[in-house]
């Protein structure tokens, strides 16, 4: 059924892909964590214009296609003379920083929601106490503001992650030769769909597989405080309820 | 402005929208399925559903839908040849409502089956009590109410879909954005026409936002809503 | 007096567990027989048997002295041979649960009529004008346009009281109808019952309420482990228990 | 009988869609005169480059009328009907920035060429220091070109001068050096596809072609585009 | 006797409401006060303001007789003038809160930490042996890798005080730090108090828990619609209230 002497042959090829998929994810989500960071903080802010135009930028990225996004950056933007003579041409010239760009953007708004609805869900309590200690801004941040709010978010920033992972395929159709370019290539070649098709997808499950077990691990030590073992101690004999019905 | 390919791309937005609506039918269908084969008492369903939405959710959709639409239409042939059925075509239309319906039916499962699981069983229990037949509880009691506790998800669910629909293009599907890359390649103005592409996505996105709002409201009657936890 | 429902040697367990161990019961026309017995006891499980909710393992359960025709399922459980004769005989036997259970996406007045007009065929006028006259006979006709979200839970344990009797039930099952209700909201809903007595409907009550079973029934089963372990009149095994088990169980209930 | 014929669309002058969203072109015209011919009646199938194999493999439409050159390695996939026309391919680049196209003149270099296409295997094969930029279809070989993704592109050389050259975009673009012919790496130039084994329906279609290039109706055609031969070798000599 | 901490004629509104109508308070040097009143009287909003957390609209605070120098911020209210000058202050004011305000993904040990570390600049290990030290004081040496979530509201209550004792301050000030717990864990948080009462610390604890303000605390002060109403020994003021408000407010207490 499968072309084993066709599978060798792509390998190497496919092995080249998988590094650019991943160069992509890594430099894409590296970017999103940073700017989403300070603008999920104006997200989440009572201050209106702070808030307004970070909705707008996510409402916009998050109500568009991505593919949209990518082609308005990468076919669209060379449209314009003011651009191509800008000092940003070289780069914006490279369909690397196009599609890194895209992703950015993309991977930015989604991550931002997500981080603000974290920060809203943070308890004013904790906030006041460490306050109250004497902590400054920044400390009260660091210590105790950012470390709860990440850790509401990290089973959906997991989530995420996987997305993104997925949404690096689209970097197939700006020229970029990652997995299912590599694949695209070779069922062009050989019009095999087990052997093109069929290998991205065992490479993307099984990039999946280890992402969403990296997540796991991480969730098991980031939200040890909501683990029952992690707490584990002598515990008080509590005087147990009385039968409902006595 | 558009250089006349204004009606063409409003044109392939009709493609768009009958390519997410004919698409969520389906992924409901399979959804449906889905969940009701993940809450069933077979284990050979259960696992086949779950591996279902395993696999499905673990591939990029642009992925799934190169493999269904070049695969299916391969599978669809021989199994044709074998059975002297003559070719049956797989039209883009077909292939890319398929696709995204079996792509979205498993994030679909999963809506729907937390939406079956939220409703009360003692509910359920009070139907067969009062000798309703089974499609009668599910048609009366739990559908009804699955609507409501669906929403939310349902709502992600179309708007992702949605938006997935720009893909159908690269399966050659004449849509909105495959028109726009047309209209550009002609005129030399890409950003013209994809940004008018993005532009109408959000437009359909505001509109059904503002529409499934509207619904989860009509869907909550009787329900006392919670004020802040 | 005709036995209106026999159930004998029920028997049900749960994978190893043996819950009920034969369990043989009588209903004759306008009995009201109330169960007592300690949590655990197995009477949920026992009236869930009655009403096919729970598939009993083993014994047979005759209405009018015509026994259900059942089969075995793949679990080894009883089932009614025939879905029909389950729905029909379920129309017949009604029940009322502990948490009300009402559908919560109809009013008051649709949860009533929604069993007359998908089982008995009524149609939507006859079923409204039906839903009307029971939701009056529990006192809440002013509450019939109300979602069960926006009811106490005594309104909601009435609506379902009426529920059950929109299908001019001969029989009717109320597993602890008052247990899941705030102490001052248990009255109005036993005051329904005990007028549902009265007119000499047939009952069989799981209660912990002892003025009840003592007042309204004419009958009292003590279940205890699966068996029955005493029954009769209420004067008889309520105030003259014979083993130490009911004694220690009625002194714990006064307590 | 419908014959389905898969075209492309992006691909002027042999085929374009037009705003009101008609194909046109000289691709659409010979299917169309085909089908006169040939007594079908014809449904165009519009089709991405890429998946154009494919599709006609999967049955999503009968034959491929878009240009598509002749080469050994298509031919292991489908089979080709005599070659319809054929043109030279040329280098394309900013007016003087070039002054030959040997493989040193564009070391170093980025050459933006079609992927998957005859030109793209005769630069890998013959200027292998140089960069590729391949994309995915024709038209956005002149686009990448003028957005200045890459320094020379590798077109065909009426595709350039009739769709990139003759557009204000085109402006200060200019051929480099010769026509170079690619026919004894193609057999000839651009065939129809059609699945392998269809011997009967090729036999048809390379009996209409015949006749169109008899009786002018091919010369009629090929002038509204043309002003100079596209005949393939093969029936021009 | 010194004064610790002096608050004259501290006014807090809130929009056009005044919670607070100009209230002078002096804690000595082991002073234990207790601030009564009914709820919305402004015991915790005048604690606050001591804090800082809320920022009076006019007054003046003094730790030792200097006083803090303050401006006014847009909205017109008092704001420290210097932020190193403010946390200064509060490591030397600690505050309890009713709600506990544990850092939920810090253990015990870490919760008492983090002060000592970014406001007092210990090391870690310093930090570390300081935490264990309170959190025995305080009972919980054998809870401290506990997460919060898992603490009883006690426990919780109790890692919170060392939390606030690892500052090493020179008063307390405790919001209601009893009113949030289940009445059985009630006592372990008020003999921690008690004791720290007893080793001469000064605190002011805004409480209702009478027999606390009775038994342990040197002076009562009632606070009344945003006055003090009376002040003075427990003794004067529990047993001898002078007005019909206190009397009120006590006679209800008691019930
Ligand atoms: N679905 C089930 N699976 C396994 N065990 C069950 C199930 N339902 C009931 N049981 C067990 O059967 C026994 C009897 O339960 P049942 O609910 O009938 O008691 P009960 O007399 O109604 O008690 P209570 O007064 O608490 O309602 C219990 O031990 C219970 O744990
Ligand atoms: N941030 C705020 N904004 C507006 N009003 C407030 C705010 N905080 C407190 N108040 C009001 O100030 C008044 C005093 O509140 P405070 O919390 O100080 O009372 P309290 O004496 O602590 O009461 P309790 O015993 O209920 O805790 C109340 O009427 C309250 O509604
Ligand atoms: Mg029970
Ligand atoms: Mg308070």
């Amino acid at each position: 059924m499968i072309n084993w002497s066709i599978i060798v042959e792509t390998f190497p090829a496919f092995l080249e892909g998988l590094q650019i998929t991943l160069i992509l994810l890594v430099i894409s989500v590296a970017a999103g964590l940073v700017l989403s960071i300070p603008l999920s903080v104006a997200r989440a802010s009572d201050n209106l214009w702070l808030r307004t135009p970070v909705w707008l930028f996510t409402y916009v990225i998050r109500g568009t296609p991505l593919l949209v996004q990518l082609f308005i950056i990468y076919y669209g933007l060379p449209q314009f003379e003011l651009i191509r003579d800008s000092a940003l041409w070289p780069y914006l010239r490279s369909p690397w920083v196009c599609a890194w760009l895209a992703f950015t953007l993309n991977t930015t708004a989604y991550t931002t929601e997500m981080f603000a609805g974290a920060i809203r869900a943070t308890p004013m309590g904790e906030i006041e106490a460490a306050r109250a200690l004497g902590l400054s801004r920044f400390q009260v941040f660091r210590d105790v503001f950012w470390p709860g709010a990440w850790r509401r978010a990290l089973p959906q920033y997991g989530n995420e992650i996987v997305q993104m992972m997925h949404a690096t395929a689209l970097a197939s159709t700006v020229t970029i030769v990652e997995i299912l370019r590599v694949a695209r290539d070779v069922y062009t070649n050989y019009l095999v769909v087990p052997e093109s098709f069929g290998m991205a997808a065992v490479f993307y499950l099984v990039l999946t597989l280890i992402l969403t077990r990296g997540f796991k691990m991480l969730e098991k030590h980031y939200l040890r405080h909501l683990d029952p073992a992690a707490s584990a101690a002598p515990a008080i004999p509590r005087t147990d309820k009385a039968p409902a019905n006595a | 402005m558009f250089h006349g390919y204004l009606p063409m791309i409003l044109d392939g937005l009709g493609v768009t929208l009958s390519v997410a609506s004919v698409s969520l039918l389906v992924a409901c269908v399979f959804g449906m399925v889905g969940a009701l084969a993940k809450l069933s008492a077979s284990p050979g369903l259960r696992w086949g559903a779950t591996t279902y939405t395993t696999v499905v959710r673990s591939l990029p959709d642009i992925l799934l839908m190169l493999c269904v639409f070049y695969g299916g239409q391969i599978m669809l042939n021989r199994l044709a040849d074998a059975q002297g059925w003559g070719y049956i075509d797989i039209n883009p239309f077909l292939a890319g409502t398929l696709t995204l319906g079996f792509v979205f039916g498993a994030y679909l499962t999963e809506t729907f089956r937390g939406a079956i699981m939220a409703i009360p069983r003692g509910q359920i229990e009070a139907g067969h009590a009062c000798g309703l037949s089974r499609m009668q509880v599910v048609r009366f009691i739990v559908l009804p109410q699955m609507v409501r506790h669906a929403i939310p998800g349902f709502t992600n669910n179309w708007l992702v879909m949605l938006k997935a629909t720009a893909l159908v293009s690269i399966i050659g599907l004449d849509d909105m954005v495959h028109r726009a890359g047309l209209a550009s390649a002609a005129t030399r103005e890409p950003f013209t026409f994809y940004a008018l592409t993005g532009a109408i996505y959000l437009a359909v996105t505001t509109v059904s936002i503002l529409a499934l709002t509207a619904l989860e409201r009509r869907f909550s009657r009787g329900v006392r809503r919670e004020v802040a936890r | 007096m005709t036995a209106m429902l026999t159930a004998t040697h029920i028997r049900k367990s749960f994978g190893a567990v043996e819950v009920l161990k034969g369990i043989t019961l009588t209903a004759h026309k306008g009995d009201v027989i109330s169960m007592i017995g300690s949590s655990g006891s197995g009477k949920s499980t026992f009236l869930r048997c009655l009403n096919f909710l729970e598939r009993p393992t083993s014994g047979t359960i005759a209405m009018e002295g015509v026994p259900l025709d059942c089969r075995k399922d793949r679990a080894g459980d009883l089932i009614v041979a025939d879905e029909a004769t389950l729905r029909h005989y379920r129309a017949r036997v009604t029940m009322v649960f502990q948490q009300f259970n009402l559908w919560s996406h109809m009013t008051a007045q649709e949860n009533v009529m929604l069993g007359p007009i998908r089982v008995k065929g009524l149609s939507r006028a006859e079923a409204a004008e039906r839903a009307q006259a029971y939701l009056a006979r529990v006192g809440l006709s002013h509450r019939k346009d109300a979602y069960p979200g926006f009811l106490s839970g005594g309104e909601q344990q009435r609506v379902a009281i009426a529920r059950a009797l929109a299908m001019e039930p001969e029989l009717m099952l109320f597993d602890e109808p008052t247990s899941a209700l705030d102490p001052e909201l248990v009255g109005e809903v036993l005051r329904v019952m005990r007028s549902l007595a009265e007119e000499g409907r047939t009952m069989i009550v799981v209660t912990h309420e002892m003025n009840f079973a003592r007042d309204v029934a004419n009958k009292v089963v003590f279940l205890n482990e699966g068996v029955i372990g005493e029954e009769g009149s209420p004067r008889d095994v309520l105030q003259n228990p014979q083993t130490d088990r009911l004694r220690a169980f009625l002194a714990a209930q006064a307590a | 009988d419908t014959l389905r014929i898969g075209v492309e669309g992006n691909y002027p002058p042999f085929s374009l869609v037009a705003a009101d969203g008609t194909l046109s072109g000289f691709d659409i015209d010979i299917a169309n005169a085909l089908c006169e011919r040939m007594d079908v009646t014809c449904e165009m199938v519009q089709q991405e480059w890429d998946g154009m194999i494919p599709a006609l493999n999967a049955k999503k439409f009968d034959i491929i009328v878009a240009s598509m050159t002749i080469t050994e390695k298509r031919k292991e996939a489908v089979d080709f009907s005599d070659p319809y026309y054929d043109v030279p391919s040329r280098f394309i680049a900013k007016e003087g920035a070039f002054s030959g196209y040997t493989p040193e003149d564009l070391n170093g270099k980025t050459i933006i060429v079609l992927r998957n296409s005859p030109r793209a295997d005769y630069i890998a094969a013959n200027y292998p220091e140089s960069d590729t930029l391949l994309v995915d279809k024709e038209t956005a070989v002149y686009l990448e070109l003028a957005s200045g993704r890459g320094d020379i592109a590798f077109g065909s050389s009426v595709v350039s001068a009739e769709s990139f050259l003759k557009t204000p975009e085109g402006e200060g673009f200019a051929q480099v050096g010769e026509p170079i012919s690619l026919t004894q790496s193609t057999d000839g130039g651009v065939g129809i596809a059609l699945r392998k084994g269809e011997e009967e329906l090729k036999g048809k279609i390379n009996a209409a072609l015949a006749e169109l290039m008899a009786d002018g109706t091919y010369a009629t055609i090929a002038d509204q585009y043309f002003d100079f031969d596209v005949r393939p070798q093969a029936v021009s000599q």
